[in-house]
């Protein structure tokens, strides 16, 4: 059976979205958005796909504060983050390299992650460039830290990172993450190599599992035609998308 | 139709927004009010201060190029699949600007508070990031909920605007906009000192007395001025009326990568003759 | 227009609130979801708890009269120009149920706090009442934020009612509900652990995809239960639709000033065969 | 010049509102509802008068909370509270009269008084039963306090309080009331066997001050034509309202 990355990805993702029931992706998501997409359609709508600037696979219609409302009442189960900078604790940069307020070099800003990962029970990092200038030791800025003390309310948290290499789950007891699965292609090496961390991992390392069939199936008409609405470069040129 | 006699230009918006005010904004997708950015630019604007709501792209990049801003609060400043916004990137950098890194709900808690006239208002989260170290005018308590053992938890001052400034969809003659479903244009109305709008199309009627319109209408009792700017948003969206102009956009943001870039951008969108082309 | 099949009855949904149940339910003008509440009192419902937003009237009174209730927090309960509300007067003069005596922003306070995941809210006045003093669970710190000197502000915790009850304008096929510029249904809806509504005109389309209801539909992610209920707020008004029957309301009142008129009256409307004649 | 009691009290109040941008104005409250909408009228609109349960004379749209929201940020400069019991340091009570909370009589509720008391600069209390029943020495309960002790966050308080008999108006300093004026008809002597609490008392107190006629003829067209749609029946009978 052949795939592609993308659609490997998404089936990964999809997995770890399980028994969610409301999922919510943010802005340049596509990957991301396509699994929600996938893990409603597979749920028949158990699970909710809410995909931020889509008009309509986004089910809220009361503004920016509803989105952070809702997680802070648990009533968002998966959500998804990135980072210019990830650490081997799950800590997030998203502001800036070197010192601050004067950086090295400036990103966007924090936007809700100081806020969702603490709220969102599942929340899984998505990075997919896999190096060592990404995945470093310790951040320079904590957007948002990866664990809390105890006594700070914290419902929320890391899930899992995927990157172009690999996929990590996190271990909340001990605040690491362990390597998962390799993507085609990639080796412990590899990813040792261009991680700036440590991280546990299993004797035998394997790979991602493999999409399952009807999931591609979905994946190639409905999950395409759906995102395609929010995403169509990315439906068309990676999902092969000819709606 | 023609706008009421009682609307004002962009331009004249801009004359009434005085340097060094504290100005609200919404999202790209809020309804920006780009054309009285660019009449800010013109006017020369200095010192004012910018608070995104929660995120901003080109308006807070144009008036951070064009050396309006002294400072900002905002969760991020992006051209989104366009890159990062050279301007803003640029001057953090350079430390030409202050920036007050903030998190997206704590920014709407910020106004929240400002629109009940609290103190305060409380947020979940936020402890332990360096977001919060770097918040003096953030607050930590313990819950006076909690049963049992400490539960810190943060709390946000009320933040009032100078200005809230935005643009909507409708305007009537009776000083009525509509902002549909748009509630942080709503919020930004009711938690700033003044409110300034433009607005897209003139509604032929009175907005509060219709029904269907009434839930997203804001009366004029939180708006000081309105002005008629059509394609007001360009090259933002507004919702249901026009997308975002792309290749306007990636222009931008190739253009503004370098002070030279970004000076002739001006030039010829800002400054010509004709902005909105 | 037949309402979707997915749409329940009035006396389904009462079936569906469980003996016991804190429910937030809106003012007299506001919606409220007078079939239901007789479908109430038909099955019979027991210990029930109203958290009335942030008032009611004959919702209220006619709850406590049928029995239904054993506690209710309130900023008032009254019959307005009809007088005072008899039910609820003679059940707290003979102790016959529990009243927790608040004021209006300290309910919606109660369910902003909730509708935001957050333990608590701020509000300004209160202290030095005795609707302070009668409530152990409101609390009075010292404001953070004061510059100099104590600067006492009372904190109300979040509270989430078992179930959000209202009357609509409108409900569609897609489970979409609008109540227009009610926004205290769409507080309720968000604060609420679960939501039932009556509409009262099924809309023909999606209300989610009309830029006109947009603003004023509360989408189905906070609704459990829709019922068709064709002048479900009856005797009281809907907005824009019918005004109150006061008529009744008066011969309601007259009725309930002995639990044998009020009796009578129950008979005669809410165990009748039409009860909405 | 004739004019009625109503006309007299509609013309006092709007004295009082001299200078209020924004005046509210809640149920059940025909005359300061006229006194509201003959100040909007007579400033040409520069005070805007917000009559709860008008759809014409209300311009506000965003449900409940947004008089609360508004008087907290100080956007109410005026606003009528009654009481079923009312004492001399103006501390109101509408909850219930012996024994809390089980009483000899209970009223409706405190409804907002417990927060508009505080926040509102111009408190006007209107109460025209003058009775030791309702102006009692020291209220059963308390639902919104006369006065504050400093430190107390207190913009707000009582201004004025008027009754069938005659207008006080509120000292805050002394928290005292101080007659102001008498109406027709009633005397001093009257007024203090009907008080229950001590007040201050000028040497010569005179009339409340007639209704002025530019303002008698706005009250007989404009104004009953705009509360008739509110309170028709008071237009009718109190205002000879023919519409």
């Amino acid at each position: 059976m052949e795939y592609t990355r993308e659609e490997l990805l998404i089936c990964a993702i999809a997995r770890m979205l399980d028994g969610c029931k409301n999922i919510a992706v943010g802005t340049a998501s596509p990957i991301p958005g396509s699994a929600a997409l996938l893990v409603q359609a597979l749920t028949g709508g158990a699970s909710r796909a809410s995909i931020l600037g889509s008009d309509i696979h986004n089910p809220f219609n009361d503004g920016g504060p509803e989105l952070f409302d809702r997680a802070g009442q648990g009533r968002v189960d998966a959500f998804f983050l990135g980072g210019g900078q990830i650490d081997g604790e799950a800590n997030i940069n998203l502001v800036s390299t070197g010192p601050y307020p004067e950086p090295d070099t400036r990103f966007p800003g924090s936007f809700g992650s100081a806020y969702l990962y603490f709220s969102v029970p599942r929340v899984i990092l998505f990075r997919e460039e896999h190096s060592r200038r990404v995945f470093v030791d310790k951040v320079d800025f904590i957007s948002a830290p990866g664990w809390s003390p105890p006594g700070v309310h914290r419902p929320g948290g890391p899930y899992a990172l995927i990157t172009s290499l690999c996929i990590f789950r996190y271990d909340r007891e001990r605040h690491r993450f362990r390597l998962d699965g390799l993507l085609p292609g990639a080796t412990l090496e590899e990813v040792r190599d261009n991680t700036g961390f440590d991280f546990d991992c299993p004797d035998n390392i394997g790979p991602v599992a493999a999409p399952e069939p009807d999931k591609l199936a979905l994946i190639h008409s409905r999950i395409a035609e759906e995102i395609s609405e929010t995403y169509p470069e990315f439906a068309r040129n990676r999902l092969g998308w000819q709606g | 139709m023609k706008a009421p006699e009682s609307y004002i230009s962009a331009d004249e918006i801009a004359s009434r927004i005085p340097d060094g005010a504290l100005i609200g904004v919404p999202k790209e997708d809020g309804g920006v009010a780009m054309e009285v950015t660019r009449a800010l630019v013109r006017r020369n604007a200095r010192n004012l201060r910018l608070l995104t709501v929660p995120v901003s792209s080109m308006q807070a990049d144009m008036l951070i190029g064009a050396g309006c801003l002294s400072e900002i609060e905002t969760s991020g400043v992006s051209m989104g699949e366009f890159g990062y916004a050279p301007s803003f990137r640029r001057a953090v950098q350079d430390g030409t600007i202050v920036i007050r890194d903030a998190t997206c709900p704590a920014l709407y808690a910020e106004l929240q508070a400002s629109e009940k006239g609290s103190p305060f208002q409380p947020l979940r989260g936020i402890i332990g990031s360096d977001v919060l170290a770097n918040r003096a005018d953030w607050k930590v308590i313990d819950n006076p909920f909690a049963e049992g053992g400490s539960d810190p938890i943060v709390l946000l001052p009320a933040v009032r605007p100078d200005v809230a400034l935005f643009h909507a969809r409708y305007g009537d003659r009776y000083g009525n906009v509509w902002v549909g479903p748009k509630r942080e244009c709503v919020l930004l109305a009711h938690a700033s000192a003044s409110t300034f709008v433009t607005v897209e199309e003139i509604w032929d009627g009175n907005l509060m007395e219709d029904e269907r319109m009434l839930a997203g209408t804001i009366p004029p009792v939180y708006v000081d001025a309105v002005a008629h700017a059509e394609r007001g948003a360009w090259p933002l969206s507004l919702a249901n009326c026009y997308e975002r102009d792309g290749k306007h956009l990636q222009s931008y943001v190739k253009a503004a990568k370098t002070p030279e870039g970004f000076t002739d951008y001006l030039k010829q969108h800002v400054y010509g003759e004709q902005a909105a082309a």
